[in-house]
């Protein structure tokens, strides 16, 4: 069994250890250090796209197979990043829990707020985060035989992954929507889930 | 140059020559391809392998970004290699700068040695990646070793020891194998 | 963990962009990007290493239509880099400088002057060569060719659909480098 | 003091992570913690959906025991069955506890919603009882 044999590679069954020790007792409350070269994450995350590319045989694949690397690093970025906020509190609900990618979550990783944070005029369920030009992205160039892919599909998994955290969860994707100099400028579309929709309403009803 | 003159070059190259990115989403974004390479290869040896060579790939494209961002010139000598890769290499990208220890007789090899790695950050081993000797890093040995082979150059990059592994210290052993005549043929891995 | 040497394609890639007079590049810069992407010519060519010569596989000339510059064809624009290329490595291997040490070479040709323009190189210490050409009162364009190094490591290596000693087809790429060249 | 606390870090999927006794030790107890603990998830279900803060106090009752729950923001509950009502020192705990488990997902190896076998977390948590519990 596959499955079975990467959880035993997996496995954390730690002994008491230096390392474990001093990780449980390192002080996360501040960044240990602030920042890495962008190009830094522009090789390795162009890399990872190479990667990815040679597994998989489409782009919705290629885009799925960004989103699973997102979604790892989303659980781990909101949860470090609420617990330094000065309250540390949770979102549960849908304009909260958007708002807050919006704007903190912005911030934390990319040092700026989303450019715009909308909701489709065409149903209730979706909304729409957009960045301008996320600088994570700004040297890659897809080409036009891939037009359909964005890069974006990393993003999305953070933000996928968020939402579940804030027990929101929606499909997200991501797509790359030009404008006059912004040749990468990405949305994220959150389409929310059904029951995510029904308790908002009984919520709404229950004030 | 001297050795002081690359630590000024790597500095100043650091504060005002390169864009930043927060260093969190970088090292949560590598531990995640890690894992995600466990997942797909099931196998520590082959996660070491497919490090070792999206490094390479990296190192032969990176090499271009630090001379174009630092006008260094090519090197007169082994001695001056490992100063460049430590003080100019590792401070530009990571903004680290492993210590140079270990030189062999012939001039040949030396480690470099990473008080403080940021890809292992938050890091901790799965007893059984300890065992089957996963390099968790491995990702700079293959930089490292793309990265000098453009500057003619073919050399064997190594980990030695590394923190993740219970060890006191991280090293990489980099072993200069011969010097390549000009224009080689180079490629992706 | 030893490096394949396996492969045997080699390249280096020119890029060159030539433009007339600086008294009338000056105006071109005002009058806006179209028309100064009509002083640019830009192609890239392939250099196999086994077969003794060069051979070209590649070439890219996307900028040189309307150029006040003689127009090269691409067999001639290929010939032009290659022939370059050859002169460029015997100038550095007949270079004082190269004698007695192993790994500190002569950078090779810098320009060459014409009665009315000149070619400027510069050779990247992994190989590349960066081209231009330019009237004769543009003395140093070092500076300039540098920064086109940047946009290189930039826009091509860092791009993951670019593949090494592949054309580069950016957006970004070709809309900062004529940004640059409006500031020459 | 002979009192026991029962302690539990119960994952998104209501599958216990991590369990933990302290204080005098009563085997048969365990199951009919479990049971306590499980039947209160879904009053914390309830109230989580009222207050955007992680502690949410004392959710539940049985007998003689007070059931405490604080919700992480990634959804974790952190459950300590307790007979005496402390509301402060019980906030302290989690607050602690929440640290631990936070540096222990940051981990790229920990896959959310699996069991937490570290012995050095555990031996943390049993810190943390010693100093605010028992």
């Amino acid at each position: 069994m596959t499955a079975t044999h990467v959880q035993s590679l997996l496995k954390l069954d730690t002994k008491t250890t230096k390392r474990a020790n001093m990780l449980l007792e390192q002080n996360v409350a501040r960044p240990r250090r602030e920042k890495v070269s962008l190009s830094a994450f522009a090789f390795v995350f162009a890399e990872i796209v190479r990667y990815s590319q040679n597994r998989v045989l489409g782009i919705q694949d290629l885009e799925a197979k960004l989103n699973e690397i997102g979604k790892r690093v989303g659980v781990r970025v909101f949860e470090l990043t609420m617990w330094r906020e000065k309250n540390v509190h949770r979102e549960s609900r849908v304009l909260q829990t958007l708002v807050f990618l919006n704007t903190v979550v912005w911030r934390a990783l990319f040092d700026k707020q989303a450019d715009s944070l909308e909701r489709s005029t065409e149903s209730d369920d979706e909304y729409m985060i957009t960045d301008n030009e996320p600088a994570i992205l700004k040297y890659i160039s897809v080409p036009k035989e891939m037009a359909s892919f964005s890069p974006g599909a990393f993003i999305s998994g953070i933000v996928e992954a968020i939402a579940e955290c804030c027990q929101c969860p929606a499909r997200v994707t991501s797509h790359v929507v030009p404008a006059e100099g912004m040749p990468l400028r990405t949305v994220i579309l959150l389409k929310f889930d059904k029951e995510v929709m029904e308790r908002e309403k009984r919520l709404e009803a229950g004030k | 140059m001297a050795a002081k003159q690359y630590k000024a070059i790597g500095e100043e190259a650091w504060k005002n020559n390169v864009e930043k990115v927060n260093a969190e989403l970088f090292i949560f974004t590598y531990g995640s391809l890690v894992v995600q390479l466990v997942k797909d290869f099931e196998d520590y040896g082959a996660v070491n392998k497919q490090l070792d060579k999206m490094g390479y790939n990296i190192g032969v494209r990176l090499i271009d970004d630090i001379l174009a961002r630092t006008g260094i010139d090519k090197c007169a000598d082994f001695h001056t290699t490992a100063e460049v890769v430590a003080k100019v290499g590792f401070r530009v990208f990571l903004n680290i700068a492993p210590a140079i220890a270990n030189w062999s007789a012939d001039a040949k090899e030396f480690s470099l040695i990473l008080e403080d790695n940021p890809l292992n950050d938050f890091c901790e081993l799965p007893p059984k990646a300890v065992q089957e000797g996963l390099w968790y890093s491995n990702v700079l040995c293959g930089v490292i070793r793309g990265a000098l082979e453009m500057m003619q150059m073919q050399t064997e990059v190594w980990f030695v020891h590394d923190v993740l592994r219970g060890d006191d210290v991280s090293e990489i052993r980099v072993k200069l194998v011969k010097i390549l005549d000009e224009e080689v043929p180079v490629g992706d891995e | 963990m030893v490096g394949g040497f396996t492969k045997s394609i080699s390249s280096f890639t020119y890029r060159t962009f030539f433009k007339k007079e600086s008294t009338y590049f000056t105006t071109v810069v005002a009058s806006g990007v179209a028309f100064s992407i009509a002083f640019n010519t830009m192609f890239e060519k392939y250099w196999d290493n086994k077969t003794a010569g060069t051979k070209w596989i590649d070439i890219k000339d996307r900028y040189a239509k309307d150029s006040k510059l003689g127009q090269l064809s691409s067999n001639e624009a290929l010939t032009l880099a290659g022939t370059f290329h050859g002169i460029h490595v015997l100038a550095s291997r007949i270079s004082p400088a190269t004698k007695g040490s192993q790994s500190v070479k002569d950078s090779g040709i810098q320009t060459i002057d014409t009665k009315n323009f000149r070619i400027h190189c510069y050779q990247t210490p992994t190989g590349i060569k960066f081209m231009a050409a330019t009237d004769l009162l543009e003395t140093k364009l070092s500076d300039v060719l540098v920064k086109m190094y940047g946009l290189y490591s930039d826009y091509a290596l860092k791009n993951p659909f670019y593949n090494l000693e592949m054309p580069i087809r950016s957006e970004m790429f070709d809309s900062r480098l004529v940004q640059l060249v409006k500031t020459v | 003091m002979s009192t026991t606390y029962y302690f539990a870090i119960v994952g998104t999927n209501d599958s216990p992570l991590y369990e933990a006794e302290f204080g005098a030790h009563q085997d048969e107890s365990k199951y009919l913690n479990q049971f306590i603990l499980h039947a209160a998830l879904d009053l914390v279900d309830d109230a989580q959906f009222m207050t955007n803060a992680c502690y949410l106090k004392t959710v539940d009752r049985y007998n003689d025991w007070n059931v405490s729950a604080y919700v992480t923001p990634s959804n974790t509950r952190l459950m300590l069955l307790h007979e005496n009502k402390m509301e402060e020192t019980i906030r302290s705990f989690f607050v602690d506890a929440h640290e631990l488990y936070l540096k222990t997902m940051l981990n790229p190896f920990y896959e959310p919603n699996t069991p937490i076998q570290s012995q050095t977390f555990d031996s943390k948590i049993n810190g943390l009882a010693k100093k605010y519990l028992l």
